[in-house]
């Protein structure tokens, strides 16, 4: 009660890793959402009861505003913390999609909770929709070209087998540990999921 | 952290755990139904009158102290005796003992005290000294220093400091031509090694 | 293990005694990072973002073959003939270059005797920066990285290159001391793009540290009208507007 | 075209003179301008354009070409040619989806919506919905009815929202002055002396303080 836990809620995101994510805390969050309504419930016996004492709300003691006060600071502040929580976890959601491309891999989405996942589908298609050639597109890949360029091919070599590619117009067999030039936006999204690694030139 | 844009930090992790430090106060008027959750040393449902407890700030700051159901006294770690150890010689105080937000804290309370300007001119006061003291030291202090001065810091000091540590670290990169180089997306871990 | 100490918390747990958790040792955002291809913010520029605007700059080559000029988005260049020097941008020659198509020619200030006198002009006048190119650092950086064989004297003048940034480096943190106040502005002619970009999150920083602290937010009402110079208790209006740094 | 010299090391003075006016030079004032201000700044929608126009012909081009191996550098440096403008376009459009996500209700909220091309604002609004609805399920329909809006934290009749992150204008930038600016009051409250800034002059500054010059285009952020 009185934002404890809330405040523990947040204090575990911000010691995260900002590069990872941590297993979406379900348990702690249904905690502070049911302290919440445990606050608003003293709010609402304290108003109710001062509602039927014959001097009203006009004559209430001094004592249950402060206790109302002190609730309603206290629903505020969870409210604060579980959707500080919310969005920090929803910004490195969106930045999954910029990392890993439309796919997340079994073993992060098992650490998104349900509406992340589905926040994650979303903006997927909000994201491609805008990247896309509809009507409301722009027709450009904003994912590749992360770095400036210095050279329109880079050289790469293959970390894990990932069958047959069409790699700048040419079907390409990438074997492991073989070496290849690679057109720069083609090898971008391949090198983030971990399939190429980038070779220094 | 600045008063102008309300709710500007809403959703600032920071932000909300420098409200978590805590406050002495007087309750000027007693509490139904939360004297023994605010209170260990209280018996009874109801918190008394004339009791003084730590409240993180986030509960003084709004009704109660508007509403003059508490009064806020000045938390130890803005007491004259830090002051004075800080005018001595700020670049040795630990701060970070004192309070993990020690700005943020300090502004939020000078609102809280009726715009305390004295205190306001201390945090001032206290930056300045703390800044040439340490965090100039930024860009160039050896690593072996970073760590035992880190550990006196704020967590805004340290923010600041690590800001021209990761410049120069960024730049140091750059002249080994490793940064432009593509890596592994972070979120799947292993990263190249410097 | 969160269950059972939630149970006990909820009847023990108060204000007083409580110490709000571990202390927060661990933040990984706030320990220098390797840079990676998702670095790149608003508010910030990478070095290699830094370099990439350098590698407009010009630069004269000598070709070793032949073709007529190209056209490209950026403009007109060459026609190219060998051993006969043209112009292009840094980012032509050094594609050229690592093909074996050209050598390059070492602009004016990069040469041992530009370098020297600069670097004394630097140390003779302590309190203001010598005019140096805006791109300095990063130009001799790319220079040294694909064309060695081209500087003449390449050893002494990638030491010059050195001595000068650190001597220039050296009144950059000068000058940083002598920010102790709020401020809102500061004049930083003739530092160079990577020295700015350099001290960019740490200067920025911390100036909007000071500005904040220095914020009196009196009764809103009589903010602007209150204060006629006289103001009596404050600081006598000092020059404190823009210092360069010394 | 731009024709810096690497000559002497006076340069540095005229390079507002030189600055071409090339939309490749254009466009790298535009994502600069963009990734060094804390709001986001009007869309340059011809420019843009333009520079697409361009790219497409010279992809074509290059297309063309690369059949051919004897082509095969010069096609390389073309191709790097248009590789580096769509750097500058890519990273320009993302700086500015970044800011439109991370101040999305700001924006829809105020007159910096006009600053949008109009694929942004679609992109805008559908991102509004979608934020509005992760956090009403994630956590708004799990709190009391008093409590449950995302612009408010307590009920909502006629009062300003007080849940809206929006960027700071009070951030310090680093700006070149493109041509002689005269006085700039640095302080609403005198605290501080006006300055004087000529043409050509490299100064870090509150934002809020050179906004105004930046949209006349007379000063350019570094």
């Amino acid at each position: 009660m009185f934002g404890r836990k809330a405040a523990e809620l947040v204090r575990e995101e911000y010691r995260a890793d900002a590069d990872k994510i941590n297993t979406y805390n379900e348990d702690l969050v249904s905690q502070v959402l049911e302290e919440t309504r445990e606050h608003y419930s003293y709010i609402r016996n304290i108003v109710s009861r001062v509602s039927e004492e014959p001097s009203g709300f006009a004559g209430a003691a001094p004592k249950d505003g402060a206790a109302v006060a002190i609730h309603h600071e206290s629903i505020l502040r969870n409210k604060r913390c579980l959707l500080a929580y919310a969005n920090t976890r929803a910004e490195k959601v969106r930045a999954l999609r910029w990392q890993l491309g439309a796919v997340l891999p079994e073993n992060v989405s098992e650490k998104l909770s349900a509406a992340e996942r589905d926040c994650f589908k979303a903006y997927d298609k909000l994201l491609g929709e805008y990247m896309g050639t509809g009507p409301d597109g722009i027709g450009i890949d904003l994912t590749v070209d992360m770095l400036p360029p210095k050279d329109p091919y880079i050289e790469c070599q293959v970390l894990r087998d990932a069958g047959a590619m069409l790699l700048d117009d040419k079907v390409v067999h990438l074997v492991p540990h073989t070496r290849h030039f690679i057109k720069r936006a083609e090898a971008e999204p391949l090198i983030a999921q971990g399939i190429l690694s980038h070779i220094e030139s | 952290m600045g008063a102008s844009a309300i709710g500007a930090d809403y959703f600032d992790l920071e932000a909300i755990l420098a409200e978590e430090e805590r406050v002495p106060v007087l309750f000027l008027t007693s509490v139904t139904g939360v004297g023994r959750a605010l209170d260990p040393s209280c018996d009874d449902d109801d918190l008394a009158e004339g009791v003084k407890v730590d409240l993180p700030q986030w509960l003084t700051k709004g009704q109660l102290s508007e509403k003059r159901f508490v009064e806020v006294r000045t938390p130890k770690c803005f007491n004259e005796r830090v002051k004075k150890d800080i005018q001595a010689d700020p670049g040795v105080v630990n701060l970070r003992e004192r309070s993990a937000f020690f700005y943020a804290f300090g502004r939020s309370l000078c609102r809280i005290l009726d715009n305390n300007a004295e205190l306001a001119d201390f945090l001032l006061i206290t930056f300045r000294g703390r800044y040439k003291d340490l965090l100039l030291q930024s860009h160039f202090a050896p690593d072996e220093d970073v760590q035992a001065l880190k550990r006196i810091m704020t967590r805004e000091e340290i923010r600041i400091f690590e800001a021209g540590r990761q410049s120069m670290q960024s730049f140091t990169q750059w002249r080994q031509r490793k940064d432009s180089i593509y890596n592994m997306a972070p979120i799947l871990g292993k990263k190249r090694k410097r | 293990m969160r269950r059972l100490h939630s149970a006990s918390q909820k009847r023990r747990w108060c204000f007083l005694t409580d110490a709000g958790g571990q202390p927060y040792q661990k933040q990984a955002s706030v320990t220098p990072k390797m840079v990676t291809q998702f670095s790149a913010k608003s508010g910030h520029f990478l070095p290699s973002e830094v370099e990439f605007q350098a590698e407009d700059e010009l630069i004269d080559i000598i070709p070793n073959f032949r073709l007529d000029a190209l056209y490209m988005i950026k403009g007109e260049f060459g026609p190219f003939r060998p051993q006969i020097p043209t112009t292009v941008p840094i980012w032509l020659a050094v594609l050229l270059k690592k093909r074996g198509k050209c050598s390059i020619q070492l602009p004016e200030w990069m040469s041992v005797d530009e370098l020297t006198s600069v670097i004394g002009r630097e140390q003779e006048y302590a309190a203001e920066f010598q005019p140096v190119h805006y791109h300095y650092i990063e130009i001799s950086e790319i220079l040294f990285d694909c064309a060695l064989n081209d500087i003449p004297n390449s050893y002494k003048v990638r030491a010059l290159v050195e001595d000068l940034r650190e001597v220039r480096y050296g009144k950059i943190q000068d000058g940083l001391k002598t920010v102790d106040n709020r401020q809102s502005a500061a004049k930083l002619n003739n530092l160079s793009a990577m020295e700015v970009n350099m001290i960019r999150p740490f200067f920025t920083q911390a100036l909007a540290k000071f500005y904040r602290l220095g914020e009196r937010d009196v009764e809103p009402q009589s903010q602007a009208s209150q204060r006629p110079g006289a103001a009596g208790t404050g600081p006598a209006p000092q020059q404190r507007v823009l210092r360069r740094p010394r | 075209m731009d024709d810096f010299d690497l000559g002497g090391p006076s340069e540095q003075d005229d390079e507002a003179d030189v600055a071409s006016t090339s939309d490749g030079e254009l466009l790298k004032r535009a994502w600069r301008d963009e990734k060094a201000a804390p709001e986001i700044l009007p869309y340059q929608e011809e420019l843009l354009e333009r520079v697409k126009e361009q790219v497409e012909f010279q992809e074509e081009l290059i297309q063309d070409s690369q059949s051919d191996p004897n082509l095969e550098t010069i096609v390389t440096l073309y191709k790097l040619d248009v590789d580096r403008i769509k750097f500058l376009m890519r990273s320009y459009l993302r700086t500015r989806l970044e800011k439109i996500e991370k101040h999305a209700i700001h924006i829809a909220g105020g007159d910096s919506v006009k600053r949008l091309s109009p694929k942004e604002l679609n992109y805008l609004e559908k991102f509004c919905d979608m934020l509005d609805q992760y956090m009403d399920r994630a956590v708004l329909s799990e709190l009391p009815a008093t409590y449950n809006k995302l612009l408010h934290q307590y009920e909502s009749e006629g009062k300003e929202p007080d849940m809206v992150p929006r960027p700071d204008l009070d951030t310090f930038v680093f700006a070149r002055a493109k041509e002689h600016l005269g006085l700039i009051e640095l302080d609403e409250r005198g605290d501080e002396n006006p300055v004087t800034i000529t043409e050509g002059e490299l100064f870090i500054i509150r934002y809020r303080l050179i906004r105004g010059f930046l949209e006349n285009g007379q000063v350019e952020l570094v």
